[in-house]
């Protein structure tokens, strides 16, 4: 990792057109608010959800990368690294249960997941 | 650094994991008995390392071994191993005696006792997602039961979901402190003055971390994935993985998050209060004994966290009493409710215990003793799990909790007593149960022993969690 | 920091607008200069000469999900693969070895989907 | 011995309970009795080595935990208060257990019912030998489900299942305060200890909670645990109920343990309830009122056992205004004595019912006298004891308890005096109303029922004819020890009475006609019982005729039921009803609780949010997320 220069400030001010920390997270956090609304928003498909939740995991995974340049230490990265893996085997343990469940009901609109309740 | 030794139990345990795997695999047969027995066996090795365990932390800073997480390991592991042992015939009769089960069982055990033993948000995130990963499929293990799909379709969902939110507050943490090693954690949150933006990032892992344990109003899944899971499963989910969840709530936050207590002591009080009052008043109406038993295990929780809200000694050590004497419990009355089966069904409503007491006194009395247990009726031992969280709650001043944890006590303890009313006084709608089989009498027997007896030598149970208490405050 | 960063990737940036530019320019030619003379036959989807069986939008079959999802999986390897070739000489045996045991767990899942017959088309 | 007297009735209790199948009924039952009679001859040495030589002592069993601030140990304390209990429990027990062998033989489930006795009665040792609160509450909740047990023993019966739940609920409520009270003791003392509470009583006299002195808080919660257990009046619903229990268990309850308990849990803390004045008001007034309004009920009931029962529930008050005068003395006394008659009258009741083929009615009994006359000169005796007439056990116990009321020179002091001078006419009234009912007359049975009629077997008048010894002599022995010239030696410290108490030495130098009075309105109510129902059988109809509010009043308990159905079941129901418009009434199992069906209403609701929906259950999660969120940035910072 070559050397960044600054390893503590939130971001450089000095320039005009900087690109800071502030707005990565910014990115960030609306990636979450997406991934999240998309969640409970979304009344047709489950497979939309199966994206939502990649939607956060890539926030999440956005902010640590930015972290992790900012403070110049590589652990962000890794854990970067980390999640990517561990979002690929959930995404697919996440389609295999829609695939079960499709089979059995036929259908994978959210709004008829709730035979369940009470 | 590396002190690989130090994590002997869990790689032992991956490790037979893989081979049991492929044992499990490259015969022609189905071998769900065999391979369960390997499991079990596994399990009781991985106990007997966790017992003779140094201490210390290994990889780099990423693992800790300490008397906190061997406290916690054991009970994890005898509630894996018993919870094995439940399964046992009932998969064989819903025709889901596949060796994936054990197996997957074994790697969310492991997951569990990587999550108590995790020293770094990063092996905690891993320990969790393996964990979460098992169960997901296990949740939905009857593939061609719908009830079962859905269940496992929303504790995915859900899941994915809270670990999202756990991990998006894991990496502000990181970004904030600066670190996701918990003792460099501890050090830079240890000032007077910390940013929001730790604050908000620990809301987030809370959040994360208080949908394992199922505390309001993070519970939401718990009713819905008990009733559709096989029963077997249903228990696993309501044994070892709280268990693991609440050690690992209790690690963060005495540990790196120890200063920042005056800020999550309010969540987790308002999570307590929360949990403990629904699971009192929603159970009440229920029919289902497993969704029951959900909302049961949401009210126990809300005891237990009221030790961890008070956020000191006493309340930590009641904390880890109460989830001692919660899982034995739990698994004794699963047992009870995976051995109604008549005519080769499987039952789950309440009205199908009707007449227990007299088609079957022996298993009446032991789900009367846990029933009983659970109400919080001296002298067994659910009365002492109670008494410790709330002794330490009064002591600790907190008026309030400790009033909603004795009134919700008193309202759950009705439903607790419908139970027993039902079993001893309705009649029996068509005849008696079939025999159960001799796995399923032995962990009734030896959890409902247990429970009866625990007033006897409370000392050594109190004393181990004081231990373990006392080298997580370090 | 992040000037320095942007600034590396001003060649790309560079390349981006010379390929839009060329690509505008060959396309945007074609539609200006040559004469246009459509018919039904022109329009049609060209197939290796035949007309379309059937819709072109109907559904996949669910082996190419199973097939998608273990590629997915056993693809992600290479992500700590890379770090880690470049990273070999540093890390020593440990390292190695580290690779090997990772390795051989995703070869125990590649020999159980292997048994359980999931690489199996049919 | 002092281990003995409290576990051999486990022991009974688990031979009974667990190898009741193989030992067979017969041996079961001798077996428990074999082992309740050895904790009696223990219970008897402990009386006389800690009573009479005046050796007290602490033996201690388990220590639970002792780490942090908090220690809890097992530890029998054996002072001369419950050493009296020990020794009356065991001994009452013993007698009950034999009677209960005749009682009970023809009995489907005989080794349940005995293991269940023994449990009940060790469970109520426990009680009373506690060295600390955590102990006490041990025995005080096992007690209740011992009784939750015995209850409901017969099962079968639909109005022995409510009883039972009844039972245990209202205890419930009771408990609820009691553990409260626990709380608030361990708070204010930091100990649990009775030493140590004892000890820091001083120290606490200046300790407020929310305003108020902690030592009154703690008395009245306590008492009001206390209520539950001993059927003060509020929570003394179930206890006629508790009737749908086998006899032996009613005796059991009434007269031994159980109800006892709360009158125990006061005189053992006496030190505490020493310096808290209002709260001992409180109890004077409720136990005053609670003597009257029973015995008025008494009056009319035709059960025969709930006759008894309500007379128990009066003799209960007398007990609780005697100690709320502070002259936990006399409270002791009256149930030591009360324990023996009571028992006396409920089995001889039994063996009526014995006799008379299950029939509980006194209105169709009558004229059996000549057929049964050990028992009629058994319930003779024991009414005799319970109306107070000289020389019987109860003559001395309550006339001690008037006289200290009277001595107490207060107001609520009078008011206990006037009530309980009232209520013990109507005691001897009803008493012997109840053996003229039932004994004399023409026979209104019919000629079936009369031919069985027959003295009950011996191992049933064992016990019986020794009660009726206990009933006429423990009032004239005991009363020098108990509250007379050598009370202080005997209590050796037991009790503790207040610098500032004087009200039991007053009471031996009340004026003459004092002592006389219960006599006198005691003979009066025999007097007027004879008139109404020997002489002149057609005045009482006419007067129920006559003034039939007030018997129908009286004949419905004050109409404490209806009033809680009135008070809690219906708006509870209502609510039901104007919210969701269907009541499910089925849902609440018949229990007649009216907080269960609030309970019910409110599981609703909680229910109602567990839509099924994964959008729902998102959202609610990011909803409470936001909540922690702003109320760590916004909220109490």
């Amino acid at each position: 990792m070559p050397a960044m220069g600054m390893t503590t400030a939130m971001g450089d001010t000095t320039e005009m057109m900087a690109v800071g920390l502030g707005h990565y997270l910014t990115v960030s956090a609306i990636l979450l608010t997406l991934g999240v609304l998309g969640i409970f928003l979304n009344r047709k498909n489950v497979i939309v959800i199966l994206m939502s939740v990649e939607l956060i995991l890539l926030s999440v995974t956005l902010n640590l990368v930015a972290f992790s340049a900012t403070l110049g230490d590589l652990t962000g990265q890794v854990f970067a690294m980390l999640i990517l893996t561990v979002a690929a085997a959930e995404a697919a343990i996440g389609l295999a249960i829609v695939v079960i469940y499709f089979r059995n009901r036929g259908t994978i609109e959210v709004e008829e997941i709730s035979t369940l309740k009470g | 650094m590396l002190n690989w030794t130090l994590a002997l139990p869990e790689i032992v345990l991956g490790v037979s994991g893989l081979f049991i795997l492929l044992g499990g695999v490259i015969p022609k047969k189905e071998s769900f008995f065999p391979v369960s027995m390997a499991v079990i066996g596994a399990l009781i090795l991985a106990a007997v390392l966790v017992l003779g365990q140094g201490e210390g932390t290994a990889f780099l800073g990423q693992y800790v071994a300490d008397n906190f997480s061997r406290f916690a390991k054991v009970l994890i592991l005898l509630g894996a191993a018993l919870g094995l042992l439940l399964a046992l015939d009932f998969n064989e009769k819903a025709g889901l005696g596949r060796f994936e089960y054990p197996v997957l069982m074994l790697f969310a055990t492991l997951g569990m006792m990587v999550m108590v033993s995790a020293n770094d948000l990063m092996s905690l995130y891993i320990g969790l997602e393996l964990l979460s990963l098992s169960l997901y499929v296990i949740a939905a293990f009857d593939r061609d039961n719908p009830r079962s799909a859905e269940a496992g379709l929303k504790y995915f969902v859900l899941g994915a979901l809270a670990s999202g939110l756990l991990l998006y507050g894991a990496s502000l943490v990181y970004g904030f402190a600066g670190t996701t090693n918990f003792d460099r954690l501890a050090d830079a949150l240890s000032g007077d003055d910390v940013g929001t933006g730790v604050v908000v990032g620990l809301v987030f892992v809370l959040a994360g971390l208080a949908f394992k344990v199922s505390a309001v109003p993070f519970h939401m899944w718990t009713p819905d994935v008990y009733e559709g899971a096989p029963t077997p499963v249903t228990a696993f989910f309501a044994t070892a993985p709280k268990v693991a969840a609440i050690a690992l709530l209790m690690h963060v936050l005495i540990g790196p998050f120890g200063d920042l207590s005056a800020q999550w002591m309010q969540v987790i009080w308002v999570c307590s209060a929360g949990s403990m009052i629904l699971g009192a008043f929603a159970a009440i109406g229920q029919r289902n004994i497993k969704r029951l038993m959900a909302y049961s295990s949401i009210g126990h929780v809300g005891y237990a966290l009221m030790g961890l809200a008070v956020a000191n000694d006493t309340g930590y050590r009641g904390v880890l009493v109460y989830m001692a004497i919660y899982v034995v419990m739990n698994l004794g009355t699963f047992a009870v409710l995976i051995a109604m089966r008549r005519r080769g069904r499987a039952l789950e409503q309440v009205e199908d215990l009707a007449g227990l007491g007299k088609t079957d006194p022996a298993m009446a009395l032991w789900m009367a003793v846990f029933m009983f247990s659970m109400a919080g009726i001296p002298p067994l031992a659910g009365f002492f799990g109670k008494l410790y969280v709330f002794l330490a709650a009064v002591q600790g001043g907190f008026w309030t909790l400790a009033v909603i944890g004795i009134v919700t006590s008193v309202i759950a303890s009705y439903y607790y007593l419908r139970i027993v009313k039902v079993m001893y006084f309705d009649a029996a709608p068509d005849g008696a149960l079939d025999a159960r089989p001799a796995s399923l009498t032995v962990v009734m027997a030896s959890t409902g022993l247990l429970t009866l007896l625990f007033f006897l030598f409370p000392a050594a149970l109190i004393g181990a969690a004081q231990v373990a208490v006392a080298s997580l405050a370090g | 920091m992040t000037q320095q960063m942007l600034a590396e990737y001003f060649p790309i940036l560079v390349f981006l607008g010379i390929a839009a530019a060329i690509a505008s320019a060959m396309v945007g030619g074609a539609m200006l200069v040559a004469r246009q003379k459509p018919n039904p036959e022109k329009l049609s989807a060209y197939e290796c000469g035949f007309e379309p069986f059937d819709d072109t939008r109907r559904r996949f079959d669910v082996r190419f999900y199973l097939v998608a999802i273990l590629f997915i999986i056993f693809d992600l390897e290479v992500a700590f693969l890379f770090p880690w070739a470049v990273a070999l000489g540093e890390i020593g045996w440990f390292g190695f070895l580290s690779m090997m045991g990772f390795l051989g767990v995703l070869t125990v899942g590649f020999v159980y989907e292997w048994r359980k017959g999931a690489l199996d088309w049919e | 011995m002092y281990v003995g007297a409290i576990f051999f009735p486990l022991l009974g209790a688990c031979l009974a309970g667990f190898f009741g199948r193989w030992l067979g009924d017969r041996a079961s039952m001798w077996v428990t009795v074999a082992c309740m009679a050895l904790a009696a001859a223990c219970g008897l040495g402990a009386f006389v080595e800690v009573a009479l030589n005046g050796l007290p002592g602490v033996v201690p069993i388990v220590t639970f935990i002792d780490v942090g601030g908090f220690e809890v140990s097992w530890a029998l304390r054996y002072d001369t208060l419950s050493v009296v209990m020990v020794a009356m429990v065991t001994f009452i027990s013993t007698l009950i257990h034999i009677y209960s062998v005749g009682y009970m033989s023809h009995d489907a489930t005989v080794p349940r019912f005995f293991a269940y006795l023994s449990l009940f009665t060790f469970m109520m040792l426990m009680l009373v030998t506690a060295d600390n609160l955590v102990q006490l509450f041990f025995g005080w909740e096992g007690v209740g489900l011992a009784s939750y047990l015995l209850i409901g023993y017969w099962y079968e019966k639909e109005s022995a299942n409510r009883a039972a739940m009844k039972a245990f609920i209202v205890n419930r409520v009771g408990d609820l305060f009691f553990m409260l009270g626990l709380a608030l003791t361990f708070w204010t003392f930091q100990s649990v200890e009775f030493a140590a509470i004892f000890a820091g009583v001083e120290a606490a006299r200046g300790v407020t909670f929310l305003g108020m002195p902690a030592l009154e808080v703690i008395g009245v919660l306590l008492f009001l645990g206390a209520c539950g257990k001993s059927a003060q009046l509020g929570l003394h619903t179930w206890l006629p109920d508790a009737m749908e229990g086998p006899t032996p268990v009613s005796a059991l309850i009434h007269a031994a343990t159980m109800v006892t308990a709360g009158v125990f849990l006061m005189a053992r803390m006496s030190p505490v309830m020493e310096y808290a004045p209002l709260a001992l008001a409180i109890v004077t007034v409720v136990g005053a009122t609670t003597a009257f309004v029973a015995a008025t009920i008494g009056c009319v009931q035709n059960d025969i056992k709930r006759v008894i029962a309500y007379s128990t529930m009066s003799q209960l008050g007398y007990m609780f205004f005697a100690a709320g005068v502070g002259v936990y003395q006399a409270a002791i006394f009256h149930l030591f004595t009360h324990a023996f008659f009571k028992a006396l009258l409920f089995l001889g009741a039994g063996s009526v019912i014995h006799a008379m083929s299950d029939e509980q009615d006194i209105r169709r009994m009558g004229g059996i006298w000549r057929k049964i006359p050990i028992t009629y000169a058994m319930m003779w005796i024991g009414s005799l004891a319970l109306a107070g007439v000289p020389f019987f056990a109860g003559y001395y116990s309550k006339d001690m308890v008037l006289e200290v009321a009277y001595a107490a020179h207060s107001g609520v002091g009078s008011y206990a005096f006037l009530m309980g001078l009232l209520a013990a006419f109507l005691t001897a009234f009803y008493s012997w109303r109840l053996i003229i009912l039932t004994f004399h007359g023409a026979p209104r049975a019919d000629h079936h029922v009369m031919e069985h009629v027959h003295e009950s077997p011996p191992v049933m008048l064992i016990p019986l004819l020794v009660l009726a010894a206990g009933a006429v002599v423990t009032g004239f022995l005991f009363y020098p020890l108990f509250v007379g010239a050598q009370q202080e030696p005997f209590w050796n410290g037991a009790i503790y009475t207040a610098a500032h108490n004087h009200v039991l030495h007053d009471a031996h130098e009340v004026p003459a006609w004092v002592p006389l009075a219960p006599t006198v309105v005691g003979l009066a109510g025999i007097a007027l019982a004879y008139a109404l129902y020997m002489f002149a059988p057609g005045i009482p109809g006419q007067l129920a005729a006559r003034f039939d509010g007030l018997y129908r009043f009286l004949l419905n308990k004050w109409y404490f039921d209806e009033l809680y159905d009135a008070i809690f079941v219906r708006p509870a129901q209502y609510l039901a009803r104007a919210f969701w418009k269907t009541g499910d009434a089925r849902l609440i199992d018949g229990v007649p609780n009216g907080a269960a069906d609030l309970a019910v209403q409110a599981a609703r609701g909680a229910v109602r949010i567990q839509t099924g929906r994964v959008a729902n259950y998102a959202f609610a999660m990011i909803i409470g997320l936001v909540l922690f969120v702003s109320l760590l940035l916004y909220g109490a910072r």
